[in-house]
Order: C-alpha cells, then structure tokens, then sequence
C-alpha cells in the first residue's frame, strides 16, 4: 500500500494499522523518518517536498513490485509527504512484514534506499542562512548500490 | 504549443513550475531543445548537463528523443526522497 | 530504555512515545516480533517465555550498551514479554533512532539477533499437537555472527 | 541449603522451577554436581551436555566451578528470546 500525501500522518497510527494487516507474520520492520532539525547551514526551518505525479506514485509502485519479488513479504506500507514541512514531522514511513525477521529487515532497508536516492521527489531546505535544494549524497547512492543485481 | 515542466532547483532557476509555449520548428528533438532554452534564457549551460534528465510526457526518455509542440516535456534534477 | 514485562503491550504507543524521545534524530527503525499463529507442530495455543531475573536484564543492558559504543544512537528502546502470550500478541519490541539512517538499520538489527539467540528467554510452545521448547535455529546464530568483532 | 533452578525444558524433566536441598559432601564442584543429580534423578546425562550452562549466583561460569552449599546454582538449556 502507497500513499503519497501533503498532509501530516502519524507513523504510530500506521504501525498499528499495519499491525493489523500484518496478523500471522511474526516480524515487522518499519522506518520513521523526519525532518532534522539542524542541517550543514544551520537551523532549518521549513523542508519542502515537491513530486511529479503520477511518476513518482509510479516509481514508488515499482519498487514496492521489486521488494514484493525479491522478499517474502506478507505486507508493505510506504507513506511519503509533500508539501512544506517543520522539523520534526515525518517525512517518510515505510513498514514491512514477513515471517522472516531479516527478510523485513532488508526489505525495508531496501525500500529506503529506493526513496533516497531514485524516487522522484525533490527537496529544498529553507534555514535561517538561506534555502537550497538537496541532493542525495554519495553515501546514498553507495547504500542503494547494495542491492544491485549483477548477471541475474 | 508544448508544456515545460521545471523540478527541483531548475524551478528557482526558471522562477515557475512551468510554461506552455510554441517550441521553434528547429527544435525537434530533446537535444535542440536543452540548447535552445538554455540560449533563449542565458541559462549558461546549466540545462546542459547529464545529471538533468528529460522526461516526455511522463516517461524518462533516452536522449537524443523526438519532441513534439503538443508535448509535456519535463526537466529532471537528481531525485531523492525520504 | 528496557523494558521486561509479564503485561501485554503495544508496539504503536511505544513508537509514539519513543519517536517524542527521539526527536532530532531524522530515523527511526522499529521492529515488532509477533506470536505466530502457526509453526512446524501445528496451531499455535499459546507461548510461554521464561526469564531469568536478574540476569536477562543485565544481558539486555549489556546489549544495549554494545548497540551505543557501536553505532552513533540518539535513542534505543526493548520491551521484552515474559509470560504466556497469544498468537498475534507483541512478544519483543526494538526501536533505533539515530541522524544515520544505516546506524538505526544495523543497530535494530544487531539487538535483535541479540534476543534471538543470547538473550536470557526460554519459549514453551504449545500447539494442538501438544507442547514444545524451542531453541534457537542455526540461520539464528548465523546472524547474530554477521557482527562478530574479529581482530578488534 | 543449596538452591537449584532449572530453566527451559529442564523445567519439565525436573517438573518444576526450583528446588532447595543439601548437597553431599563431596558434590563440590558443577561437574560432581552434574554428574550427582543426573544420577539420582536417573537422567541418562541429560546434565552433562555442554549445551546447558550453569550459573553460579547469577553468573554464568566456567567449568568446573566450586559450588558451595549456599550457593544458588541455576541450569540454563540454550537460550532465546524474541
């Protein structure tokens, strides 16, 4: 399940509808991120999330599919805002659940890495020096690297 | 008439979202077209670059890609969520 | 913050507080591990863990303690059941929070193949074929070895 | 007096938790202890696999380890949590 959405969303109230949707799994892994509060140029004040749909619903189906095939996966959640946000407000929630403990583990981490550096969103951070946008840095295309499949 | 999507840094850099405009007969392709904006707005070679990526109506093309007036032509920055 | 306790509860208020606790962190990795409804023997009645006071509370603070000098952690939470459980009831809850994404993923993942396999519990599991101990598999120790120092 | 705990599926060849009891004189270490109570509770060495450890007074010890009859001497099978 993907929701895509300029509202705020509260990751406790989605763990435990996943919960839910999850019974008989055994393991669930979920991922909170939120908007810091400090970044290399200062204070940050606002983080700004801009999406192209439906490329970017899309894109986030696909890699929904990929984990899906590639982990066995008896649920999956992916909430993703947009819009302007503070510091402090999730930005993005993914949950995943399997028998499995490391299959969740790796599915969630692998669905992170997607949302970093391939989902189509662009992010400016508005701080008390100034706003620019963010790109992702080295370390997340190496992360996303990980998951790489060479001669399947 | 074509419509021009601007993401990421590249909506500062335009200073909007997007334009709908009549694209020169010349500019057929995705390549005539990075170089024909980036002249038309003294952009400097800023629309030059690889890590910009094109998307024709809604799919990211290999480039160089046959570009229509009646398109929806998207410019890419790097992506990145979460 | 460890929590050992015969008294059910629940994974999604523990995320909520836990995100207030984190606040400033940017990730957060959680996880839940759930009674099964089903296992090798059958249909799962109920799961009996047995603890060993105060030892398994110095082991998980042990745990805990190896998870911070290891990895740059703004928070760390475990609650661990004690007592007889239902299929579908929580039995273990991990929350990570760090400015790292890869900090919250590795340092969830090491506590629990912690509990998995050192951890001071033993499960009696009863199912309509009758009941059972069960022990740790070898994938359990296989993982938890992925962390082991070498040369350090 | 010493006081045996017995975890895990011990708990079930002992049928119970606990006990309380006098140790003979010559049962002065955890192998002669071993050794002694799978004998007398007629275990066919159920006590003297590796896999179950012994705690002396909450901690886990190497083996042999001198018990005396104070002490609290707990039998742990594999251990697992989660």
């Amino acid at each position: 399940m993907i929701t895509l959405t300029d509202q705020p969303f509260d990751p406790a109230e989605a763990l435990c509808d996943f919960e839910k949707r999850a019974i008989g799994a055994g393991a669930i892994v979920s991922f909170t991120g939120l908007v810091r509060g400090t970044s290399k140029l200062g204070t940050v004040k606002t983080l700004h999330l801009q999406a192209y749909s439906p490329m970017t619903e899309r894109g986030m189906a696909k890699a929904a599919a990929d984990a899906n095939a590639r982990w066995p996966l008896d649920a999956l959640l992916i909430i993703h805002r947009t819009g302007d946000l503070e510091p402090g407000e999730p930005v993005v929630y993914v949950a995943t659940a399997s028998t499995h403990r490391r299959a969740a583990f790796e599915a969630a981490d692998f669905l992170m890495d997607y949302l970093k550096t391939e989902a189509v969103f662009w992010k400016k951070e508005t701080t008390d020096s100034g706003a620019h946008w963010v790109e992702p840095r080295p370390e997340d295309y190496e992360d996303r690297d990980r998951w790489s499949k060479t001669g399947t | 008439m074509a419509k021009l999507l601007y993401f990421g840094r590249l909506t500062d850099v335009f200073g909007a979202n997007a334009e709908t405009l009549a694209l020169p007969a010349e500019v057929n392709d995705t390549s005539a077209l990075r170089q024909w904006l980036d002249d038309d707005r003294q952009l400097g070679g800023t629309l030059m670059t690889k890590s910009i990526r094109i998307a024709v109506n809604d799919d990211i093309v290999p480039e160089p890609w046959p570009i229509a007036d009646s398109d929806e032509i998207a410019f890419l920055p790097p992506v990145g969520g979460g």
